[in-house]
């Protein structure tokens, strides 16, 4: 959860910190790769979704699909440069969805238990 | 009796002349303000209003069930009636009620800032649950509907005709509402605060605000979606809970209980920080155990996400996972007995005064203290396979709610009204209002945890008449309980003309807010305080005072 | 005034003499059930003891009267560890009571007699495996396991029995089961207790617990002359399961005798028990539940048969021990013309697809 | 103003947390009865057009990388550049939604919109329909088949929120465009170009699990 950090104890500090987040600017050039690789990644997982993998096809699909998003995450918006409270953040919503769908999911999967 | 209360000469004294609520004039000035505290003040009345339906709503249900038979009204207006009581009661008045009021007022000042991070999201915010209250209002004037408030499927998609629609569209707009009143506290929370207020020199109304936050901004998106699909089922029939399709309505209710269930924490938290307050402030002590109080906030907050399927207990849920799920319900009452205990410590040694708001805090722990641990009985498994779904659990959410919330959020409009207007309330009668409430309360829900023990279905509108004489005591109670309401609504209403100049600090309480006019400046402080000592110094509050002294006499 | 007077007097007589915290204990789990509950009861009174207990007293002691300048205490890891040790401990020991008896409500013993439920809006109906059909009443003897399977035809209903201690969600579209055994003779309360529209609060019955001999009397009393299974015999004939399910060696659907209560192979793989859930679910969404060996031909009945109509097919199997009656059934069938002709219609109204896989079987 | 800067940037976060939540309960739904009607959503999947997918997942990625560009050149002050990314981002957006369009109305012609005349025709008959023959797809027992008509709900609430998101989100660069020709963000005020561009590519990541989620569910033999 996000639950408030030590390091977040004064304000003063903490905007000081936060302040380095707005000046730092990435080149383009970062964008251009990210986009590329991102483009590469769908093409890799259109073709894999191709391939017989039995249970690793959509295991290999999601893989890919979690390397993109957390690219995107990280460059295109700036996660990799950004203050602690800014991972924190995205922890904590991963954490909470993660959550949501492992604890439903407990209880679909664990339905037929003890009818053997 | 003695008092902490030390109001100024009332023959000079004089509400300041500049203040938020003299600063601008004009109905515009309001419905276009980003003051915080205005907001505050234009949520105190939308919820009062509907706080009032909602109570009506009960009225109703209550004189229902004063007889077996549903003579007063036919069955279907019995369970419009019932289903609108809990929509209004919930996500138009416990939901916002100490957030979007007493948070929105104090928050900011709190932790020494000039308004929330985002006025102009706070504004709409209030205008979202607004509209969201119009299409509740909508929906009664076009016939109501009776669902019951947690929206069963396929009930609720498929067998019913009434204004669904309407009602799911109300509760999505209201739901926003609470998402982004969430979201600007816990945005101010950590970039706004002053100078020296760290996090563990904030006020546990703060900490509490801040864990109800987090609930609100990650649980309600998910009731959100619950309510898109249902609508999605009516309008379409895409089958996501619909058995015949081979969907499965119990997802709904896995959807429906992950947001609902934080959500009854999203109402008990900022209660919970009002009582924190106030038993300090009365028993003139620093809060027994801060840390484990503020922590325990957290900690609910965390588990509050993990327990929702003990709602589910009964409806063909995979029996293994219902250990799981009762096992964190388990640990998730265990903070809420640290903060009571914690509480009642830091009378211990302190210098107890019984002004009204301390009252009601009393009556707070005591009845919270049955809620929470009648809520162990459901959370048990086995014992609530015979409690679930009868007035037992009625008893319990009202005990929690209404009880707990309502007795909080009487206390913290009691404990801030002279911050909020500059006037006090008066003192003999609105202390005489809590003994009714707490009176009444007891004797309108407490016969109700043995009619659930009994076994007495909750929604009955007709029952078996060997339980009518509870039901007829609960009934008598709930009149008394009226009158409880009533008389903090007159009372505090003449005393916006008729009340005591408050000054600023009526209560020596140690909170930044006490230090400052009331009613405040629109901007809080002349200038940003820096704050230098923990939450609850009445040293520091001593030192200040001889400080203040020896400059007035230079 | 004294008119009131009078009223309430008599109100108070009925509550005094009527007056009870609890429901009749009448049936084996109950007591248990009860235990826990009292237990939770006394803790939670002592805890509410001990909150009051501190609370009045040290408002008393320390009421700004006898205690004008309060002591500043920061507070005290000991006792914040107190106070959470003691009540988690006692939470867990509530937690694993609880779950123990959650599962003895929810485990039906094997010897249970089994009783099918069906809930619509708003009536229950209760079907006994000789064919005896109640509306909101249930009629059972003492002394012996009795299991529910419980389903619901339209919305979301709850079976609750308060005397019994025990409830269940009957939900559409999938068995559920509660089982208890009755102690003492008697009626009792049976309540929907999940909201289900305008006539919720109607939809009550009764519970009636006879001696074994009376009900004996009961079932003689009231049977409609047809047992669930013959009626089942009856559907399985009109609806040409016995084409495939027959036994014979080259059937194209696995024979069906004895099969209740095993595990099955499946075709995807997995296994599975054959139970009343099973079996439901294998006539609703067959081509989810084909057993080894065989092709997913069957044409699904979703639709077709009535929740009823289900439970007769499956207590039909359950009981199927052998296949001699369904090679008998199976060559009448074909000799009579008019069984034919029930069968085909019944294909047709299964849609295109079922029909033409219908018609290869005749 | 620094504090004000920092918060709505935090704020924008917390909201996308909620959005994240959102479609949490689209995807629980989905991953529960794809496992359980595993054969259906083959099929259904084999419905939609893997090519219009592909192009469709291209096309939001290049708007997202148009629209980091954009943010650039909002902190590099550079006013032309920041109207062209804007620009093209909004042209991509409607681009992807003019495809959405076109799978939509396939999916209309063919009666696959649940409750709506629900055709079952592609999965018992395959042979009678192109994308079915295609695949290689063998017909589907009845009962496996009505439950394609889940997957195409689920198919038209996820994308259907997807595409709700984009309007929205297509409607803001609008006027974020006739603000940036004004010079509104390349005076230093870039936080609103900033928040856009996470909420942008927010929606972005939330297609990059559509697409394999809906379109390459089992697509070999």
């Amino acid at each position: 959860m996000s639950a408030p950090h030590q390091t977040h104890g004064h304000t003063q500090t903490e905007n000081g910190n936060e302040h380095g987040e707005h000046l730092h600017i990435v080149p383009p050039r970062i964008y251009i790769i990210v986009g590329t690789t991102l483009l590469i990644f769908t093409a890799i997982t259109v073709w894999a979704s191709y391939l017989e993998l039995g249970v690793f096809n959509p295991v290999i699909a999601l893989f890919i699909a979690c390397l993109k998003a957390t690219i995107v995450v990280l460059f295109f918006m700036h996660v990799k440069y950004s203050s602690k409270l800014t991972k924190l953040t995205v922890g904590a919503g991963l954490f909470t969805f993660l959550t949501l769908i492992a604890m439903t999911l407990a209880d679909y999967f664990t339905r037929a238990w003890g009818r053997w | 009796m003695s008092t902490i209360i030390s109001l100024p000469d009332q023959s000079t004294a004089r509400i300041p002349k500049v203040n938020f609520i003299t600063k601008e004039n004009g109905l515009l000035s309001w419905l276009l303000t980003g003051d915080h505290k205005r907001i505050a003040m234009l949520y105190l009345a939308s919820i009062t209003f509907f706080f009032a339906i909602g109570g009506a709503l009960a009225g109703l249900i209550r004189l229902e069930l004063l007889t077996p038979q549903s003579d007063l009204m036919a069955t279907d207006t019995y369970n419009k009636v019932f289903t609108m009581h809990g929509v209004v009661m919930i996500f138009l008045f416990l939901v916002p009620s100490v957030p979007a009021t007493l948070g929105n007022f104090l928050i900011p000042i709190m932790i020494g800032a000039k308004d929330l991070a985002l006025p102009k999201i706070n504004l709409l915010s209030w205008y979202l649950y607004v509209a969201g209250g119009i299409m509740v209002l909508y929906t009664m004037a076009a016939g109501g509907v009776d669902t019951g408030w947690t929206f069963t499927t396929p009930l609720s998609t498929h067998y019913l005709n009434t204004n669904v629609l309407s009602t799911g569209i109300a509760i999505f707009i209201a739901g926003f509402s609470s998402i982004f009143t969430g979201l600007n506290f816990i945005v101010t929370i950590h970039k706004m605060r002053a100078p020296g207020m760290t996090w563990f020199r904030l006020p546990l109304f703060v900490w509490s605000h801040y864990a109800a936050s987090i609930l609100m901004v990650l649980g309600t998106p998910v009731l959100a979606i619950a309510l898109v699909l249902v609508i999605l089922e009516r309008t379409m029939g895409i089958g996501v809970f619909d058995a015949a399709k081979g969907g499965d309505p119990i997802l709904f209710q896995h959807l429906f209980w992950f947001y609902s269930h934080p959500a009854v924490y999203i109402m008990i938290l900022p209660g919970m920080g009002v009582i924190s307050e106030v038993i300090s402030t009365f028993s003139r002590k620093r809060v027994f155990g801060y840390t484990a109080v503020a922590f325990s906030s957290v900690a609910i907050a965390v588990f509050g996400f993990f327990v929702w399927e003990h709602h589910m207990f009964i409806m063909g849920v995979s029996t293994y996972s219902t250990l799981v799920f009762s096992l964190l319900t388990m640990l998730v009452a265990v903070p809420s007995a640290i903060k009571i205990f914690n509480w009642s410590f830091t009378l211990y040694k302190g210098s107890i005064t019984f002004e009204t708001p301390m009252l009601y805090a009393f009556g707070f722990m005591g009845l919270f203290t049955i809620g929470g641990l009648t809520g162990v009985f459901l959370g048990t498994t086995g014992t609530d396979i015979h409690l679930t779904e009868t007035y037992f659990i009625v008893a319990h959410f009202h005990f929690v709610m209404v009880g707990g919330m309502l007795m909080a959020f009487l206390a913290g409009i009691h404990f801030w009204w002279p911050k909020m207007t500059g006037r006090m309330y008066p003192e003999k009668i609105s202390q005489l209002a809590a003994l009714i409430t707490f009176i009444g309360f007891n004797f309108t829900f407490f016969p109700q945890f043995i009619l659930g023990t009994l076994g007495m279905p909750r929604r009955y509108a007709a029952y078996p008449a060997e339980f009518q004489v509870l039901n007829v005591f609960s009934t008598a109670g709930a009149t008394i309980l009226g009158v409880g309401y009533l008389l903090p609504i007159l009372y505090l209403t003449w005393s916006l003309r008729y009340g005591e100049i408050a000054g600023n600090n009526p209560w020596q309480a140690t909170g930044l807010e006490w230090q400052i006019q009331s009613p405040p400046l629109t901007e809080n402080f002349a200038e940003i305080p820096i704050v230098d000592h923990d939450a609850y110094d009445y040293d520091w509050l001593e030192r200040k005072h001889v400080h203040e002294r020896e400059v007035t006499s230079v | 005034m004294d008119h009131i007077s009078q009223v309430l007097w008599q109100f108070l007589i009925k509550w005094l003499t009527n007056f009870s915290l609890y429901p009749p204990e009448a049936s084996k789990i109950a007591p248990q059930m009860d235990a826990l509950y009292f237990f939770m009861v006394l803790v939670s009174l002592i805890g509410m003891t001990i909150v009051i207990l501190l609370v009045a007293g040290f408002s008393i002691l320390y009421s700004k009267k006898r205690h004008p300048v309060a002591v500043q205490i920061e507070g005290s890891t000991l006792l914040e560890a107190t106070w959470t040790i003691i009540p988690l401990g006692l939470f867990l020991i509530m937690f694993v009571w609880g779950a123990l008896v959650y599962f003895r409500v929810y485990t039906p013993p094997a010897n249970a007699m089994n009783i099918y439920v069906v809930g619509k809006q708003w009536m229950w109906k209760a079907e006994h495996p000789g064919g005896q059909h109640e509306i909101n009443a249930l009629h059972i003897p003492t002394g012996r396991p009795i299991q529910l399977t419980i389903i619901s035809q339209d919305v979301f209903h709850s079976f609750s029995i308060p005397a019994f201690r025990v409830k269940r969600e009957a939900i559409p579209g999938r068995y559920t089961s509660v089982w208890f055994e009755a102690t003492k003779t008697g009626t009792y309360h049976l309540f929907c207790t999940q909201y289900c529209g305008t006539n919720h609060s109607a939809m009550i019955g009764e519970i009636v617990v006879l001696t074994p001999d009376d009900y004996k009397k009961w079932l003689a009393d009231s049977t409609s002359g047809m047992s669930l299974a013959q009626n089942g015999e009856r559907l399985f004939a009109s609806l040409s399961c016995a084409a495939c399910h027959n036994g014979r060696a080259d059937s194209r659907g696995p024979s069906l005798a004895g099969v209740f209560g095993t595990r099955l192979p499946l075709a995807n793989g997995q296994s599975a028990l054959a139970d009343e859930a099973y079996l439901r679910e294998a006539i609703l969404n067959p081509s989810e539940h084909v057993t080894q060996g065989y092709s997913p031909i069957m044409p699904t009945y979703q639709g077709q048969i009535s929740e009823d109509g289900v439970i007769s097919l499956v207590e039909y199997i359950k009981n199927l021990h052998s296949n001699d009656r369904v090679e008998q059934t199976l060559n009448t069938t074909t000799l009579l013309p008019e069984g034919e002709g029930k069968a085909a219609s019944a294909s047709a109204a299964a849609g295109p697809t079922s029909a033409k896989q219908g018609m290869v079987k005749q | 103003m620094e504090q004000q800067v920092d918060a709505t940037g935090f704020a924008m976060w917390l909201f996308l947390l909620t959005e994240i939540m959102f479609f949490g309960g689209l995807f629980t739904a989905y991953l529960i009865y794809r496992n359980w009607y595993y054969p259906a959503f083959v099929a259904g999947s084999h419905q939609l057009s893997i090519l219009w997918g592909t192009l469709n997942t291209g096309v939001l990625i290049t708007s997202s990388f148009t629209m980091a560009m954009g943010v650039w050149c909002a902190e590099t002050r550079r006013k032309g550049g920041l109207v062209l990314c804007l620009v093209l981002t909004f042209l991509l957006g409607l681009v992807f939604l003019g495809i959405k369009t076109i799978e939509y109305s396939e999916k209309i012609e063919k009666h696959h919109v649940p409750g709506f005349h629900y055709s079952l025709k592609s999965f018992t008959d395959p042979n009678s329909d192109e994308a079915a023959k295609t695949a290689g797809d063998k017909p589907l027992p009845l009962d496996m088949a009505r439950h394609t008509e889940m997957y195409f709900g689920l198919y038209f609430a996820m994308t259907g929120m997807h595409a709700l998101h984009m309007i929205i989100g297509i409607a803001i660069l609008a006027f974020m465009i006739v603000r940036a020709q004004a010079g509104a963000y390349t005076t230093g005020h870039i936080t609103f170009v900033e928040n856009f561009g996470l909420y942008w590519h927010f929606v972005d990541i939330v297609w990059i699990f559509l697409f394999p989620l809906l379109y390459l569910i089992s697509r070999h033999g």
